[in-house]
């Protein structure tokens, strides 16, 4: 093996002559430099491939001077120093690479030397096993950093110096005092000896002994930057070149994490508890900080903090745990470091390239959207990326160490980043027009009376006004138009192309480790997303045609729902057909696209094929995994939406709470197989897991009280992604119940015995109420839409948690037709959307005319939906309200039948004022939709009529995957279904009617057929009088206006209330914490040292 | 006796050092403050050093190498202590500069004004 | 007020919490085992006469080695801070005149100026022999420089001169290091040179050699300190 | 089985025959009985019959548009349907209708149908006063469907079927076996509710001819009208025949039929001609408060 002194000798020797290189010309210090970095990296390289070939794998021990150690200070190559030095090298390369190829770079004379010195002392921080000699590569390293923040000749990069060069100077006594005591004690610097002597029995004789460990672990763990005493390090990034911050964040800390990792072999156990606890104060209170921030570089300072402290923890706990959980856990660690190594150093580059192209957004440059979207999904711990199984690992071990309050701690400061993270991301995304976080429709300040003229006027100011309200802006930067001519002579693709690279690193090792964990259960299929996302932005980059693409992606899904359905039966078959058919047939519509949308096919192929993967994953991680990749997906398709940025990060959020809740739950149930058992399953949970579960399915399926994601990401969705959301994916949490479904009989309070399934069965009753009431109310008719799904996935839910045969049969019959009228409604309002331009219902009106088939389509699936006789939605509230009955669940039955009432009201608003009453004249010429929309529509009405004759064809087979797990409930005789209470024959119901229809019809035809005269637009009854305009015409404002004065008070969105209480809280708390960082250099001082003694002080309480 | 004098005297000097660091505003006192904790540091480090009636480890004609043992104090701490002081010296070149930087940029001396970054 | 107050109760709680520490520290009364070694066969494996230079070049050369990279890296520091681009404008700016030096002191520093510089090197060549060494050497002769610039305050010094001598000692001492790696025992070895009888000024192998490099590196940057600092002001 | 169909059809029109008639000569007969206790003469019995021939035969309709024509004939085909789908006499072939077809849900359900679509043919009249009309309408049907629903599922949950032919058998054997008497809540909630379901005062603002003068029909004339005259004589017949089956024992003839419906319709009018009109508003806070107590009393007596 190449010796580590070469990379200390040389790189030191190198360093020392860069100035006399730099005579012989400019760019040579720079040249020689990055071949020396890379010089390192292979060698790091090559120890890793040695030591993970040999077959012992041991450390090797490099001496010094010919003695062994301790008479020589000795260094260590190991595994995981050889690891880390590959990754820290790495991104010292990239780096050097960044600084020197990004425009006006002024990276020369003393800031290469110190670069140089800085990754050379990490080097050696890493390698050492010597207590003082660390001492001297953390005062290189140290040095480094102090005069490397200066580089950029800023009033403020001058004042972060300073304070870090005290804080830094306070951490170095600490440790240099811990270091004499230490040797006085032990009598040896060498860190393999003191770890093998008995340090209880020094610690008898000299009781200073572990205050001298203390000490040193004190000075190492300020170098980290623990919470509360880290404003300086805070100040640090803020101030420094982006580029330097990224070496510190990246490259120093790293090092440093390593030097505490090897000390902490000193620890005794108390010592590792405090560890922990600095560590999980630390990872949460700067991510709660860093909510509230609106500086970006000061926001990636927090995270950086917060990362750190999770490591620190991790530290701690591989000290307390046993040996197998220490070891597994300490890779995490590794894994989360390399994670934070790429993407932070990533998200600086940035950043910073974001400052030198003067940017403001980046909605039109795909690459950079895709870089951000890499760097930000793998910092907060999105799937595939490193930090999602790293996660997961330490999860794993920490439950199986009891150690719940830790989980719950790493899943809040993860949630809290992914905010802040994403709030940035899509403050990036957003388009000029988008007024931030909305969660209502926006109804135009003035309806439009006159003319088009003042509609469009009136509608513009109040966007901007909404505009100048909306929440914060991230980025205090000048504003510039996206079309600034000069924006194209600053781009400079190389500097991308580094910062590429590290995404890169950061997708492959995600890759390979998501390869690594799910080879384990033989579940490697469930990457196919992540492959096929990959390539399909590769394509969208390469400019593939959209149409070429999309025929690719259908036969794609074609060829993988036949491999998947194939091996599927049951309920899980309903589910596959669910998903993957049902999603298939919505991606018709994309052909009407006809550009290049980017990232919108490869997204929803990646969203369909995560949704199939639910079916086939056989482990939590292959669930979670699938689970955590379809969020992240939908939300990212939510995002392309063009007001979508709020809706977007709210979806994202409450998801990702909706996981990790799920998470824990099943976390806590370890002996739970994520496989349907139907309800047979006696042992006993814990109830806790139970709820956990359950609001993780129901967040997905939108419940009331969790419902607040919905309307907005529905809504500001584009039409073909909401459809898909709100038909498709929204059932991915009645599945999750479903294999989730041996649960919820247990007892809801531990001396009762009503189930947990009767709250679930109320909230899914009041869910389709409150969704109804709120659909009734809504002008757009995109939140129309939206609150009607919420409502209808209410009664699945509902008809599920009745845990009977015809529940289950009536849960997925309704999961099934759902899809076919949501799907059929969006996409018909899709067309009409097209067309008109506006989502205000009452600014559309007598489209019946210019329309038919859209509105033949919308009238079918809205008696389907409000379950009118003859067509299929009665099937589904027939069965409903006979298992209400027959289960004794009377009073649900009574909320559901309202619901069903309000429903019918809405409906019949939503084809009323858009399809009949007035035609306005800027629809005077409106053509029918376009044909890709109308192709799905007849396909999915002649389904709805098949199946409205012969209910047999669905309900059978349905009946067939639920019987397994009950006994039959319902028996068929001919086309007659009969209950234990009643009975049903769908298709003499449909005769009947066709018969009583045609009857009057014939009648009419024959009174009428000489004299009926079609007359013009306003020829009506009017007071004698012909109004002018059809806007004063069309009643349509304000339906139920009536409704809203009876029952309006008790429609409060108290939901909506809370969970902006619960932020607002948050936010406020964290803005309460952030005082602390006074900015006062010698107050950060007074923090270091009150945290030294008050960890001091536990320390000694606890001996 | 004279290990305990020192160290005493070391931790009195590390007080004064950590006393001048928190409460001068002044940033060259601050420095200053700064190398009288770094000298406290020294002088426990010399102080832990010493050996009972112990004299400089060097081979002359009044110590050849045979006396060495128990008469001489410990040399491992003497070195570390060089070390140690280069390192002061280099850091607090480093702080002096800063000083010179931040008080061309900010026009002042005193570190309560200097906090322009916060929060 | 408060603030002072809340300033002594942390230091007290400090000093309370390091009491073991502090207390009852008695003089050792024997070497550690580590040093024993060092103390009986350090003069004998290496040749050098004082035991704390053998300590600091050779058992822990990577330290001195790191050391110097230290103070390398706040010599590059200190430039880089003080370079000549700023955007600050200067401290002069802000200072009234200054005057030039007494007679007394101009006469006294021309006198003691050649003095230091013999001075500073016997300190570094003898560093294996008597107390002091490379460190201490580069200083005093630094300390040299800085009595000339209390001379003369606006004196330049060949920036190229101290350049190169700084570049050229420390990339021979990594050379001597490497050297060591391939010739003899270890990385940083010194016996690849004779060591000679002890007491000698040529022996302890390479330790003279090490040591004079350390001493001329650390002499120039030290200039190169004093000389960023004066130009700043 | 031609010949069962054909002989089913033939019973179905005979039933439809009777209903129709019944019907007109009830709507007669009640605005006679109404202008009585107003203290006027009143109209003949048969003028409705007057009312339909006329606007049969009226020489000139005005469409406006495709829907606007279907509008009623969806509107008659749900009352058609609704009553088709109710046993009109217990025990009878001529007036089993095609209860087989389905339970009381369907009957339910299928009262939409024929509002659906008059509210869409309305609609599509272009009259600001039709739409203004069903949304009053929509609004007043949904609050009263509660306490309907509700009393609905307290006998279903009793008798444990949700048949209307069962409800009938069930309730066989004695006036004390009526569900009148067994179950009394359920029955003060649905009768309450029937008082919105049949529009007259006080519940008659779907059609207040003070505001908006007939309301959802404005538009409507010629045999447009007709029809939506016709339909309303037969789904009145179709509601009190199926209050009657189901609160009051059914009927086992004809003529008990008739004197029950009789009955029933009479308290519907005693009661609009002794209050005055609510607003939509007050209509939906009145059918969700008392009556929707009481239906949730009936319910949750069935659970203990």
């Amino acid at each position: 093996m190449v010796s580590p002194l070469y990379i200390l000798g040389i790189g030191l020797g190198i360093a020392f002559l860069l100035p006399l290189f730099e005579k012989l010309g400019k760019k040579i210090p720079r040249i020689i430099t990055l071949i020396t970095l890379m010089v390192f990296t292979l060698i790091a390289v090559s120890w890793v491939v040695m030591i993970s070939g040999a077959v012992d794998k041991f450390p090797v021990i490099f001496n010094t001077i010919g003695f062994k150690a301790p008479f020589a200070i000795s260094l260590q190559v190991g595994l995981i120093e050889a690891l880390v030095l590959v990754m820290i090298n790495t991104a010292a390369l990239l780096s050097g690479l960044f600084l020197s190829l990004r425009k006006d770079s002024h990276w020369e004379g003393k800031q290469i030397v110190l670069f140089l010195t800085l990754v050379i002392g990490v080097n050696g921080l890493v390698l050492t096993r010597d207590l003082f000699n660390l001492f001297v590569f953390l005062e290189i390293v140290s040095i480094s950093m102090y005069a490397l923040i200066a580089s950029n000749d800023e009033k403020h990069a001058y004042e972060a110096g300073f304070k870090y060069l005290i804080a830094g100077s306070i951490a170095s006594a600490f440790y240099l005092i811990g270091v004499i005591y230490l040797y006085r004690f032990t009598g040896t610097l060498f860190i393999d000896q003191i770890v093998a002597m008995d340090l209880a029995a020094l610690q008898a004789t000299h009781p200073g002994l572990v205050f001298a460990i203390a000490l040193i672990m004190l000075g190492l763990l300020i170098e980290l930057k623990p919470f509360p005493s880290n404003g300086w390090a805070i100040d640090a990034y803020e101030a420094s070149d982006p580029a330097v911050s990224a070496m510190i964040s990246a490259v120093g800390a790293s090092g440093v994490v390593f030097a505490f990792y090897k000390i902490s072999s000193l620890f005794p156990p108390e010592m590792a508890e405090i560890v922990v606890a600095s560590g999980a104060v630390t990872f949460v209170f700067s991510q709660l900080v860093g909510l509230r921030q609106k500086r970006v570089r000061r926001m990636l300072g927090y995270s950086s903090v917060g990362q750190i402290g999770i490591i620190v923890m991790i530290i701690g706990l591989q000290r307390i745990l046993k040996i197998d959980d220490a070891q597994m856990i300490m890779s995490s660690a590794i894994i989360l470091l390399g994670n934070h190594i790429f993407s932070k150093a990533g998200l600086f580059w940035l950043s910073d390239i974001f400052d030198q192209e003067q940017l403001r957004r980046v909605r039109r440059r795909p690459l950079m959207i895709v870089l951000f979207g890499v760097f930000l999904g793998s910092l907060a711990g999105l799937p595939p990326f490193p930090a999602f199984w790293a996660k997961w690992r330490m999860i794993t071990v920490l439950a199986e160490s009891d150690k719940l309050f830790l989980i719950i701690i790493i899943l809040l400061g993860s949630l809290f980043e992914a905010g802040y993270l994403f709030r940035w991301f899509t403050t990036l995304l957003r388009d000029e027009s988008d007024p931030g976080d909305i969660h209502e429709e926006q109804i135009p300040e003035d309806i439009p009376v006159s003319s088009s003229q003042t509609g469009v006027v009136s509608s513009t100011r109040a966007l901007a006004a909404l505009a100048e309200n909306a929440g914060s802006v991230v980025e205090e930067l000048p504003v510039l138009s996206v079309e600034d001519p000069t924006a194209a002579e600053k781009r400079n693709p190389v500097v991308l192309a580094v910062v590429a690279i590290s995404s890169v690193i950061v997708i492959a090792a995600g890759v390979l480790l998501g390869a690594e964990f799910l080879r384990a259960s033989n579940e490697l299929l469930l990457l196919i997303p992540v492959a096929v996302l990959t390539a399909g932005i590769l394509f969208d980059l390469l400019h593939l045609p959209h149409r070429i693409h999309l025929i690719l992606a259908m036969a794609g899904i074609s060829f993988y729902s036949y491999r998947i359905l194939m091996g599927l039966d049951g309920i899980y078959l309903v589910f596959g057909i669910l998903f993957l058919t049902g999603s298939l047939i919505q991606m018709i519509s994309l052909y009407v696209k006809k550009s290049l949308h980017f990232g919108l096919i490869p997204m929803i192929t990646a969203l369909i094929l995560s949704l199939g993967n639910l079916l086939i994953s056989t482990t939590r991680l292959g669930f979670f995994f699938s689970w955590e990749m379809m969020t992240v997906l939908s939300s990212l398709l939510i995002l392309r939406g063009r007001k979508a940025s709020g809706a977007g990060l709210r979806y994202l959020l409450f998801s990702l709470g909706g996981a990790y809740s799920m998470l824990i739950g099943l976390m806590l149930y370890p002996d739970f197989s994520l496989l349907l058992q139907g309800v047979r399953d006696v042992s006993t949970p814990p109830v806790l897991a139970v709820f956990l579960i359950s609001i993780g399915a129901m967040v997905k399926m939108g419940s009331l009280g969790l419902h607040i994601w919905l309307p907005g990401a529905y809504a500001e969705a584009e039409n073909e992604i909401s459809s898909l959301l709100s038909s498709v994916v929204s059932k991915a949490g009645l599945f999750l119940l479903f294999v989730t479904s041996s649960l919820y009989l247990i007892p809801l309070l531990p001396s009762g015995n009503i189930p947990v399934s009767v709250l679930l069965g109320w909230i899914g009753a009041f869910t389709a109420l409150a969704g109804a009431f709120f659909a009734l109310f809504q002008e757009d008719i995109k939140y129309t839409l939206a609150y009607s799904s919420m409502g209808q996935v209410g009664y699945m839910l509902l008809a599920f948690s009745l845990m009977t045969h015809l529940g289950w049969v009536t849960s997925l019959y309704m999961a099934v037709t759902h899809l076919l009228f949501k799907a059929l409604l969006f996409l018909a309002v899709a067309g009409v959307l097209y067309r008109t331009k506006t989502r205000m219902m009452y600014q559309m009106g007598g489209l019946i005319k210019r329309m038919p088939i859209s509105f033949i389509t919308v009238l079918l699936s809205i008696i389907a939906l409000s379950g009118v006789p003859p067509l299929t939605g009665f099937g589904g509230k027939w069965l409903l309200y006979t298992a209400l009955i027959e289960k004794g669940w009377y009073l649900q039955a009574g909320v559901a039948m309202f619901a069903s009432a309000i429903a019918f009201l809405y409906l019949f608003r939503l084809i009323h004022v858009i399809f009949l009453g007035q035609l306005k004249d800027e629809h005077r010429a409106m053509k029918e939709a376009p044909i890709g929309f109308l192709i799905p529509q007849v396909v999915g009405m002649i389904v709805i009529m098949l199946f409205s004759m012969y209910p047999s064809l669905l309900i059978g087979p349905l009946q067939r995957a639920v019987t397994p797990f009950f006994s039959e409930s319902i028996i068929w005789e001919g086309y007659t279904v009969f209950s234990t209470l009643g009975y049903w024959n769908g298709n003499a119901v449909m005769y009947v009617t066709i018969g009583v229809f045609i009857f009057p019809l014939a009648w009419l035809l024959l009174m009428q057929r000489k004299h009926t005269r079609m007359v013009e637009q306003f020829n009506i009854v009017f007071a004698a009088e012909r109004p002018d305009r059809p806007e004063t015409t069309h009643f349509g404002y304000n339906f139920f206006a009536h409704y809203r004065r009876a029952l309006g008070m008790y429609l409060t969105p108290w939901a909506t209330r809370w969970w902006t209480g619960v932020v607002t809280l948050t936010d406020s708390l964290g803005g309460t914490m952030r005082r602390i960082y006074t900015g006062n250099g010698q107050t950060y001082a007074f923090q270091i040292i009150l945290y030294g003694t008050v960890l001091l002080l536990l320390l000694r309480g606890g001996f | 006796m004279i290990t305990q004098l020192l160290i005493i005297l070391g931790a009195a000097l590390i007080l004064v050092g950590f006393w001048g660091v928190l409460t001068r505003k002044h940033i060259v006192k601050i420095i200053i403050s700064f190398s009288i904790l770094d000298t406290g540091i020294h002088l426990i480090m010399v102080g832990i050093g010493y050996i009972k009636d112990g004299s400089a480890p060097i081979i002359d004609q009044e110590m050849p190498v045979s006396r060495l043992a128990g008469n001489v104090v410990d040399p491992i701490p003497s070195a570390l202590v060089l070390t140690a002081i280069v390192i002061g010296v280099a850091v607090t070149a480093l702080m002096l500069s800063y000083a010179v930087q931040l008080y061309t940029f900010y026009k002042t001396v005193s570190i309560e004004q200097i906090k322009e970054l916060k929060w | 007020m408060i603030k002072r107050i809340i300033i002594i109760i942390t230091l007290i709680g400090l000093s309370f919490v390091l009491l073991p520490l502090f207390l009852n520290m008695e003089d050792a009364e024997r070497l550690s085992e580590l040093s024993q070694t060092y103390v009986t066969e350090g003069a004998e494996e290496l040749g050098t006469a004082n035991l704390v230079t053998a300590v600091v070049v050779s058992y822990r050369g990577l330290d001195t080695l790191g050391e110097v990279a230290v103070l390398f890296a706040a010599t590059a520091g200190v430039t880089l801070l003080l370079g000549t681009k700023k955007k600050g404008g200067s401290v002069t700016d802000l200072l009234e005149e200054r005057r030039g030096g007494s007679e007394l002191l101009n006469t006294g520093a021309a006198l003691l100026f050649p003095v230091l510089l013999l001075f500073g090197a016997y300190i570094f060549v003898h560093g294996h022999l008597t107390p002091g060494g490379g460190f201490q050497g580069g200083v005093v002769i630094a300390s040299a420089f800085v009595l000339l610039l209390f001379i003369e305050s606006d004196r330049e010094f060949s920036h190229s001169v101290l350049h190169s001598l700084e570049a050229l000692s420390g990339a021979a001492y990594v050379l001597i290091g490497l050297i060591g790696l391939w010739f003899a025992a270890g990385f940083l070895d010194p016996r690849f040179l004779p060591s000679g009888e002890i007491g000698r000024l040529l022996s302890a192998g390479a330790i003279p050699l090490i040591y004079s490099l350390i001493g001329i590196k650390v002499g120039s940057e030290l200039i190169g300190v004093v000389d960023s600092l004066r130009r700043r002001s | 089985m031609m010949k069962d169909i054909a002989i089913k059809a033939g019973y179905t029109l005979i039933s439809l025959f009777v209903i129709t008639n019944y019907g007109l000569l009830l709507g007669g007969t009640m605005a006679r009985v109404r202008a009585k206790v107003q203290g006027r003469i009143g109209q003949p019995v048969w003028q409705p019959y007057i009312d339909i021939i006329k606007n049969n035969v009226l020489r000139t309709g005005i469409s406006h548009g495709v829907m606007f024509y279907l509008g009623p004939v969806f509107r008659l085909a749900g009352g058609l349907g609704t009553y088709l789908f109710i046993p009109a006499v217990y025990g009878s072939l001529v007036f089993a209708n095609f209860a087989f077809s389905g339970d009381l849900l369907l009957v339910m359900y299928f009262i939409f149908f024929g509002q659906l679509g008059m509210a869409l043919g309305a609609g599509q009249s272009g009259h600001p006063y039709s739409p203004i009309g069903v949304a009053r309408g929509l609004a007043q049907m949904s609050a009263f469907e509660v306490p309907f629903a509700l009393s609905v599922i307290a006998i279903a949950a009793q008798y444990q079927t949700l048949s209307v032919t069962e409800f009938v058998a069930l309730q066989q054997g004695g006036i004390l076996n009526w569900i009148v008497f067994t179950n009394p809540l359920a029955t003060i909630a649905a009768m309450i509710s029937f008082l919105g379901m049949s529009m007259g005062n006080p519940f008659s603002i779907v059609i207040a001819p003070q505001e908006i003068p007939i309301g959802p029909p404005t538009e409507m004339q010629s045999s447009f009208l007709g029809m939506l005259q016709t339909n309303r004589a037969i789904f009145n017949g179709a509601k009190l025949v199926l209050f009657m089956n189901l609160y009051f024992g059914g009927a086992t003839s004809v003529l008990s039929m008739v004197v029950k419906t009789f009955l029933i319709y009479l308290y519907t009018v005693i009661v609009g001609a002794s209050f005055p009109r609510f607003r939509a508003d007050q209509s939906i806070r009145f059918f969700l408060g008392i009556p929707t107590l009481i239906g949730i009393a009936a319910v949750v007596v069935q659970m203990i």
